[in-house]
């Protein structure tokens, strides 16, 4: 058996094992959870190392083959993907939040067997095999978390926004197979596409939506902060955090980077895309009360981020996009499991009743001082680079808007940081808090092993790219010594001042909110024009899912049952009309009366023989 | 116009007057009265018809048949007068209208 | 206009006549006087055994079947008597009907003469019942039953209902 | 006439004249002899059927024309299963149940002799035994509806006689002779036929009246609702379709219409054949009256027995014979269960039965049957009886005539539905309730005929080629 | 005759005539007719399953009674015919399973077996016929069955819509008869092995499709199949899902797909048509509130896309269709037995009075959601492929409008299918007492239904090699 084929298997394969297992079992389901997604990291390992021989398989009748192949983009996905899902298997070992424990693993392992399968397929119909079929665990993974009608109804918000972008997605596929020919996309690649005409801009542009969606970018993120709420920390650490990002980003740049020869406009739309999620985001991330909430918002903010990279086309922001992919899923990954451990231990995720609890959980909170700096762009984490690549890219292209922008989305981010790491761990501890206690290793230890990646990419950051970015986008010839290292840039210095800037405007939310750190956004919150707006978005004015939901989907479909209405009146009401007219009619007619029925008969006899008698 | 033209004119006429009676008339009496009129004229037809052709012993062997069948039909007719007159106390056939629809 | 022509002419007044009376009686008297001129007419044809044959079955049995009827329901008649207008347009309809027929009528009975098929003629009336016609005796045997069982239906032996 | 056919006319006439007599004081014998006698001249039929050559499908020894014969069965079937019911249906102090029998076989011999002569006279005296018989038979229980149904019966379809008179005078005059082959010949030939034709288009005109064809159909409903409830079925079934359709058809082929030498009246019958296939089938639709609703129903089927025989060539006219054979089948059926629905519910208005069906299941299921065949739903025979009719009209390029037949078996269909619907198909009402059952001597002849109306649309390869063989002697 | 042959002629001969046997079994007793019925539908589904071997060794297997002026009988299995069969043969069976438990509560029980039965016999009747003269046989004899079956629990309401039924399929089936007669005199034969790639005229072709449209319930006659959804639960399983509406299906597929080359302006007719069907039928769908109307319409909509898929026109739209025609049967099947086990317990069939009832129903929760994910087209469903195969297909065709149409047929299909399921077994219980799930052999038919949809996206190498094999052999005029 090809070695290809375990990442994907054997997940799955223990995944359905486990629903045969009994509720009652102790331990064993998570053991045999850890056990699968530690084999699948040693194989994805493996093949990182080896890139084994694709693997062939009939498929979909003759024409459509099933094929696997482990190039260095994907191989490295799935190392990324492997590795997250050990790290969420480990931490949620004794995370209690997650719903039953069997349904978790499930949707767990299942996840990740699709999300490998995802990366692995060279075949773009397996691939939107694996990817649509994640929708199944996106859905059951909210709903099972909590039992309350909000997870079901969040489930159900998700699954929909995600199937209609898939279905856009599988239409995009259908056509780039049809003017490509072929559905393999070594082969598309082999031989690029480009956005001449219509049809091949249509599959680009449903392609993309079905990408930037899975990575949870404006407009189709609405189903992020929603879920954040309703469901568990560990389900926002991996699915949200990771692999959609994971997933999402990485068909964006296969297909802006290997299908599809893109053109300036159609730069101008994914970058501007970029930057508005960057930016519509960031702005409802600062100003959150909860820390999930706060978390996911900037889960989507930091999609902009990437699309920005790759948007800009070229090698410097592409290469900057993918390595913010990896960073991002790592240190929103160890986010959110700081934010399941607080909430663990001190029972809420509401900011203005936490406090204070560094001193009780130092790892942990060494972990968010980690991940938020590096989520913040500060040097020498990882998030730093991958920002200044971004960065880079952006203002070749020569587009500096877009760069005050990006520049703005991290002014706002670490501002919202610094919001969320005082209220959280720094100032008085509420009177509740004083028996918190750290939480267990088995919780410390991915979280520990993230922030440590994040510390690692970011002095190490020639490493990542060395090994795994260089080598994925092999074709672009990157001259690789400009993306790692430090180079003395004018960059250093924006975003010195864009730190500076974030530490007085938090002084300043500070001394506005009355010293308390959870109200230090209100500020801008309350601001003029923005307090309207916030209104509104609390509202879910701007939620495009809500918006059609209410606005566009009754009158459509009631318009259509009108339609319906009328077809029915045509093949029932109308027709016995007729019949009931003609009937009437004849009824009226045969009155029983004699001398009618004698006149008729005469008069019908003389027409008859006046006609056919040859009486002339 | 010939002879024959002129009987079959005529003929046509006395037609003419038993479908009018049997059209105008309420009476189930005027009614076979009409319809006597009507056949007595068709016989006049077949008994011109064999003349005109020399074929007259034919046309009287149909005709005789044919006062065999109207003797028995307007007796028919006539019992159903009856009935009817029995049952109705009239024999008015345009007051005949329960049958409707 | 022949005195063979004068029959017929005197058999469609006898018709109009039969129509317009006002007493049942009359119509049906002026009938068995209708049934007489056609019974004339066949002699005058040359066709005596049709012509004994409507002088007696017709002008006699039906008359007198007809009168039977007519006093039946002569009182009730009286009581109710018949709108006579339509009768009295009788003649007017005829006039009608006559002049506008006699401009396309008589030509038409001229065509179908002209397309006659002259007979043998000769042999029996016997023979020509029993050999030619010998179905139809069949049929008026079949008739005959038919109007004697016609007859026993429609006023049947009652004898449980008294 | 067909001298091997003689003795199913004799036969029945001697048993109707022993009836009176036989019967005076005991009423039952009636129903035997009657009995009796159809069912001695249809195990005779039977046994001429089953000879070997003829259920191979040879029918090369059927005598005459094969018409006559398939007919003259069709009529002792039907007035069988008429008398059969009959037997259990009459009241038991019904005062003229032997004349009623005595009528029932004079009219039996009557058809006999229509469907057995070769003379148009002799014809017309059958087709007047006949309809004097039926105004009798109309009367039977001496309702008002009866009296009305037979009154306006013999007044409408009078002026038939007269003018078939006149034909048959015109045609004496025309063509020296009354009989078919004389006419057939003389059509076969070129001579020119416009005096013929005329007398033949009255006479056409006479059976149209006589068949209830629109615009003559006004008598029909008014008789079959009227009539005494097993008569309906022996008057719809059999006896107008013999007295007026049988003479269409016979004389539509003498015409040979198929060649066009009778162009004016061919195109005249189809019209009318249309005419009534609309007609009756829009005017059923919103009947409250089951019997009356029939009576329309037939009115549109006998439209496509006349549309085909208009159309005269010989796939039309094995349509047309195959129909009215299929015809007498289901409108037989529906006509009893009509009668049987009378007897258990006690009224035939629609609006005051319901959901029959719980408690009268075989009248409701072979109601179905027939109502299937009718509305032409394969495979009963009904559908191949149809196809036939749209085939023929296709062929011969009068599309528009075949749509639109086609197409009113979608309001045949609806009429049925919405019968079934008042009468049969629903919830158990209380008017089911207290309708049982008829008793089985009853349901036997509708039970019989419904399995024929099934066998004849299995085995229409069989019947097919019977009457193929039919219009093939008939036409040439 | 060799051994497909006989198999041939009892799959067929089987079921109908048996049928008439039902009413004779039951004056034994109910479990004598119960087990009848079930064998009948068993032994159909292994015989015409038995017809695989030969059809897959590339042979065919053909019967035929004489019948005059060319409407023979011809009993003939192909690839298709087989796996029409095949497919409607296995839904019935599991239908009459499902029917024992189902049906017992009722009356009449006789009859409504009879008339599945014979329903089914129609179908493989139709479905193996070669004549196009005796597919309208068959095709009617469906629509009787179907009258009787709709107007099964006898209310007025009931029987109007039965009639309703049987008036707009067999208006439909008239026209396709005027079509039919059409090719009659335009080739002489109706025999469709004769016919094989032959020009159809327009009106034929117009005439055989207004038939189609009304028996597959698509627009403008699709709304006899939502009203037709007052029978019980297993008829409309029946009729809707595995066997009416694929009738109309698969004689496109039949006539047009594999025996007439049919015109590409009439192919793109009914394109436009089935995406207005897809179109018209969700919204309808998303506006009802009887659950059963509401899965209709969703086959109404369903069907559109196969249509789409046989209209297309090209090989991989045909396969996609084919997939489509036994991915949907399974799947509806599936939805509308789980329907008829949540209205035999909730004792209602307004979702609005419904909610919260996966706490008590695990089992036809779970079945219900696996088969609604299988029309959605999620995988790893079967109905993924099949919605996936189309798409690719209708893209070959090039038109975008269709596409775009059938785009937000797909949309809207989700929005449907989640809402109803979100109304039925999660949101806010609305006043009803947790009802029960429903007996042992209605879940378990319910499950295996649900089951077989996954294990057929697990294994659909195999259904779609045999669809290619199919397109490849059969298919006309497909590019």
């Amino acid at each position: 058996m090809n070695i290809i084929l375990i990442p994907i298997l054997l997940p799955l394969l223990t995944g359905l094992a486990l629903l045969l297992i009994s509720e009652k079992t102790k331990y064993l389901k998570e053991l045999l959870g850890i056990g699968a997604a530690a084999v699948s990291l040693l194989a994805a390992v493996n093949i990182l190392l080896v890139h084994p021989a694709p693997l062939h398989h009939h498929w979909l009748g003759t024409a459509i083959s099933f094929t696997l192949i482990a190039d260095n983009l994907s191989a490295f996905l799935l190392l990324a993907v492997s590795l997250f899902s050990l790290a969420i298997s480990v931490y949620s070992f004794s995370m209690p939040n997650k719903g039953s424990a069997k349904w978790f693993y499930f949707n767990l392992l299942m996840t990740q067997g699709f999300a490998a399968g995802a990366a692995l397929s060279d075949n773009m119909v397996a691939m939107l095999f694996f990817w649509e079929g994640l929708l199944v665990f996106l859905y059951t993974f909210i709903a099972l978390s909590q039992n309350t009608h909000a997870a079901k109804r969040t489930a159900m918000k998700a699954f929909l926004i995600n199937a209609v972008t898939d279905l856009c997605l599988l239409a995009g596929v259908t056509i780039t197979g049809y003017i490509a020919g072929t559905m393999s996309m070594s082969d598309i690649s082999a031989n690029k596409l480009t956005l001449d005409y219509g049809w091949s801009l249509f599959a680009y542009v449903l392609l993309l939506i079905g990408a930037v969606s899975k990575a949870g970018a404006f407009p189709f993120h609405t189903w992020i902060p929603d879920a954040a709420t309703d469901s568990s920390a560990p389900f926002m650490a991996y699915v949200p955090a990771a692999i959609d990002k994971l997933l999402g980003i990485y068909f964006l740049a296969r297909a802006s980077v290997y299908l599809f020869t893109l053109n300036g406009t159609m730069q101008l739309v994914l970058m501007s895309l970029g930057a508005v999620t960057i930016l519509v985001a960031v702005m409802m991330a600062f100003v959150q009360k909860d820390y999930k909430r706060l978390l996911s918002y900037h889960a989507v903010s930091q999609t902009g981020y990437m699309i920005l990279g790759i948007g800009t086309l070229n090698p410097v922001g592409i290469a900057g996009g993918l390595f913010h992919m990896i960073n991002h899923a790592t240190y929103k990954s160890c986010l959110f499991m700081t934010a399941g451990s607080v909430e663990r231990q001190a029972g809420t995720g509401e900011l203005s009743k936490l406090g204070g609890l560094f001193r009780a959980m130092p790892v942990t909170g060494v972990c968010f001082l980690i991940a938020a700096a590096a989520i913040s762009g500060i040097a020498p984490l990882n998030g730093f680079f991958s920002k200044e690549l971004v960065y880079k890219g952006t203002l070749d292209t020569g587009y500096t808007v877009f760069f005050l922008a990006a520049e703005l989305g991290s002014f706002l981010t670490l501002a919202s940081f610094l919001k969320l790491g005082h209220s959280v761990f720094f100032g008085a501890r509420p009177e509740g808090m004083k028996e918190t206690k750290e939480a267990p290793f088995s919780m410390l230890l991915p979280m520990l092993t993230l922030a440590g990646i994040c510390v690692a990419f970011g002095f190490g950051a020639r490493f990542p790219i060395e090994w795994f970015i260089a080598p994925s986008l092999a074709g672009m010839n990157i001259e690789t010594g400009l993306l790692w290292g430090f180079h003395a840039d004018k960059l250093y210095f924006v975003s010195v001042i864009v730190i500076l800037a974030a530490v007085m405007n938090h002084l300043f939310g500070l001394s506005a909110g009355g010293g308390k750190p959870s109200k230090s956004s209100d500020h801008i919150h309350y601001a003029p024009v923005l307090k309207e707006t916030y209104a509104l978005a609390e509202r879910k004015v701007f939620d495009l899912y809500e918006q059609t939901m209410d606005r566009v989907v009754p009158p459509v479909s009631l318009a259509l049952f009108k339609v319906d209405r009328f077809f029915d009146w045509t093949i029932d009401a109308l027709p016995g009309g007729v019949a009931s007219f003609f009937g009437g009619a004849s009824r009226r007619f045969h009155n029983g009366s004699y001398p009618l029925y004698m006149a008729l008969t005469i008069a019908g006899a003389a027409v008859y023989i006046l006609l056919a008698g040859g009486l002339k | 116009m010939s002879t024959f033209a002129m009987e079959w004119y005529l003929i046509a006429i006395i037609i003419f007057t038993g479908f009018y009676c049997m059209l105008a008339s309420r009476s189930i009496v005027r009614q076979l009265i009409g319809l006597e009129i009507v056949s007595k004229a068709a016989m006049l037809s077949v008994i011109s018809a064999g003349a005109l052709t020399d074929n007259l012993v034919y046309a009287q062997a149909l005709i005789i048949t044919m006062i065999v069948i109207e003797v028995v039909v307007v007796a028919a007719g006539l019992a159903l007068l009856v009935k009817n007159f029995r049952l109705h106390g009239s024999a008015d056939i345009w007051k005949l209208d329960s049958l409707k629809g | 206009m022949t005195y063979h022509n004068l029959l017929f002419v005197l058999a469609a007044v006898f018709a109009v006549w039969a129509v317009m009376a006002k007493k049942l009686l009359t119509s049906a008297i002026m009938l068995a006087s209708l049934s007489a001129a056609v019974s004339l007419i066949f002699f005058d044809f040359g066709a005596p055994w049709a012509g004994v044959f409507e002088l007696s079955v017709c002008a006699g049995l039906i008359t007198v079947l007809f009168i039977g009827a007519v006093s039946l329901i002569r009182a009730e008649e009286e009581k109710h008597p018949e709108n006579r207008t339509r009768f009295y347009a009788l003649p007017l309809a005829v006039a009608i009907f006559a002049i506008a027929a006699w401009f396309y009528l008589p030509a038409f009975f001229d065509e179908l003469a002209t397309g006659r098929q002259m007979a043998a003629g000769g042999g029996t009336i016997g023979l020509a019942l029993w050999d030619l016609r010998r179905p139809d005796m069949l049929g008026q045997v079949l008739m005959l039953a038919a109007g004697v069982f016609v007859i026993k239906s429609v006023f049947p032996r009652r004898t449980e209902n008294k | 006439m067909d001298k091997g056919l003689l003795a199913y006319l004799l036969i029945p006439l001697l048993s109707a004249v022993i009836i009176p007599f036989a019967a005076k004081n005991r009423p039952k014998l009636a129903d035997i002899l009657a009995n009796v006698t159809l069912l001695a001249g249809l195990a005779n039929l039977a046994w001429l059927a089953l000879r070997p050559s003829i259920i191979r499908g040879e029918f090369a020894d059927i005598p005459g024309d094969g018409l006559s014969l398939l007919l003259v069965a069709a009529i002792y079937l039907v007035a069988f299963c008429v008398t059969f019911f009959s037997a259990w249906f009459l009241d038991e102090h019904l005062p003229n149940r032997q004349a009623y029998y005595s009528l029932i076989l004079v009219s039996v011999a009557a058809m006999c002799g229509v469907v057995t002569t070769t003379d148009f006279f002799t014809l017309y005296v059958f087709i007047e035994v006949l309809a004097v018989t039926s105004f009798a038979l109309i009367t039977t229980d001496e309702s008002s509806g009866g009296i009305e149904g037979a009154l306006k019966y013999f007044f409408l379809t009078f002026p038939a006689s007269a003018l078939i008179i006149v034909g048959i005078a015109v045609m004496m005059m025309s063509l020296g002779g009354l009989s078919f082959e004389s006419l057939r010949i003389f059509m076969a030939a070129d001579a020119p036929a416009g005096t013929v034709t005329f007398a033949a288009a009255l006479m056409m005109l006479g059976f149209l009246i006589k068949a209830g064809v629109a615009p003559f159909h006004a008598w029909t409903p008014d008789a079959y609702q009227g009539a005494y409830a097993p008569v309906s079925a022996y008057l719809a079934g059999i006896v107008t379709k013999i007295s007026g359709v049988y003479a269409i058809i016979k004389l539509a082929t003498l015409l040979r219409f198929f060649d066009g030498r009778a162009q004016a009246v061919s195109e005249m019958v189809m019209f009318l054949g249309m005419f009534s296939i609309a007609l009756g089938a829009l005017a059923a639709l919103k009947q409250t009256n089951f019997k009356r609703m029939l009576a329309f129903s037939s009115i549109s089927q006998v439209g496509y027995i006349v549309l085909a025989a208009g159309l005269g060539t010989p796939l039309a006219i094995m349509g047309a014979v195959f129909h009215l054979l299929n015809h007498a089948t289901f409108k037989t059926v529906l006509f009893l269960n009509s009668a049987s629905v009378e007897k258990s519910a006690g009224t035939t208005d629609m609006d005051k039965l319901g959901g029959l069906e719980h408690s009268m299941p075989w009248t409701s299921w072979t109601s179905i049957v027939a109502l299937l065949s009718t509305a032409g739903v394969p495979p009963l025979s009904g559908f191949w009886s149809k196809l036939l009719i749209i085939l023929a009209l296709w062929e011969s390029g009068l599309k528009t005539y075949a749509v639109l037949a086609l197409l009113f078996s979608i309001v045949t269909l609806a009429y049925f539905m919405m019968m079934q619907k008042k009468v049969f198909f629903g919830k158990k009402t209380a008017a089911a309730e207290s309708s049982p059952e008829v008793s089985a001597p009853l349901l036997a002849p509708v039970v019989l005929m419904s399995a024929l109306i099934v066998a004849l649309g299995l085995l229409f390869p069989y019947f097919y080629t019977y009457v193929k063989m039919v219009a093939e002697r008939i036409i040439l | 005759m060799d051994l497909p042959v006989k198999m041939l002629i009892l799959a067929v001969a089987v079921p109908v005539l048996g049928a008439f046997l039902i009413p004779i079994a039951a004056r034994v007793s109910t479990t004598a007719r119960n087990a009848f019925a079930v064998l009948l539908g068993l032994f159909t589904f292994l015989a015409a399953a038995s017809l695989f071997s030969t059809v897959l060794g590339g042979q065919t297997a053909s019967w035929g009674l004489s019948f005059p002026r060319g409407f023979d009988l011809i009993l003939h299995a192909d690839l298709l015919s087989v796996f029409m069969a095949s497919v409607s043969a296995f839904v019935s069976m599991i239908i009459l399973i499902y029917s024992v438990d189902y049906i017992s509560h009722y009356e009449n029980q006789t009859e409504y077996y009879l008339m599945v039965v014979l329903f089914l016999g129609s179908m493989m009747g139709l479905v193996f016929s070669a004549n196009l003269m005796w597919m309208y046989v068959f095709w009617e004899m469906t629509g009787f069955a179907s009258w009787r079956l709709v107007g099964f629990f006898r209310s007025d309401r009931d029987v109007a819509k039965a009639n309703k039924t049987i008036l707009v399929t067999v208006f439909g089936a008239l026209c396709m008869l005027i079509g039919i007669i059409i090719v009659y005199f335009d080739y002489g034969t109706l025999d469709l092995r004769m016919l094989h790639g032959q020009a159809i005229s327009y009106a034929a072709a117009a005439f055989i499709l207004v038939g189609i449209l009304s028996k597959s319930a698509t627009l403008p006659f699709s709304t006899w199949l939502p009203d037709a959804g007052v029978a019980p639960s297993t008829v409309t399983s029946l009729l809707h899902a595995a066997v009416l509406v694929k009738i109309g299906v698969y004689a496109y597929a039949r006539i047009f797909g594999v025996t007439f080359a049919a015109p590409d302006a009439f192919s793109n007719a009914v394109l436009y048509i089935a995406g207005a069907s897809a179109l018209v039928s969700a919204g309808a769908a998303l506006i009802d509130t009887d659950i059963k109307r509401i899965i209709a319409y969703s086959t109404i909509s369903q069907l559109a896309f196969i249509f789409l898929g046989l209209a297309s026109g090209n090989k991989t739209a045909f396969i996609g269709a084919i997939l489509y025609i036994l991915m949907h049967s399974v799947a509806k099947g599936g939805l509308f037995l789980c329907a008829g086990i949540i209205e035999q317990n909730a004792h209602t069939k307004d979702i609005n009075k419904m909610g919260g009832l996966f706490s008590s129903m695990p089992v036809t929760g779970v079945a219900f959601a696996l088969c609604s994910l299988s029309v959605m087209g999620i995988p790893p469903f079967g109905g993924f492929f099949s919605k996936f195969l189309v798409f690719s297909g209708a893209a070959q065709n090039g038109n975008l409008t269709v596409l775009l149409m059938f785009l937000a047929g797909a949309v809207m299909t989700l929005l449907y299918l989640v809402r109803l399921f979100y109304k039925i077994f999660l949101g806010e219980p609305a006043g009803h007492n947790n009802p029960k799930e429903g007996s042992f052999t209605m879940v378990a038919s319910v499950m295996a239904l649900a089951l077989i949809g996954l294990a057929l996206g697990a294994l659909i190498y195999y259904p779609s090699a045999y669809a290619e094999l199919l397109t490849n052999s059969l298919g006309v005029n497909l590019q």
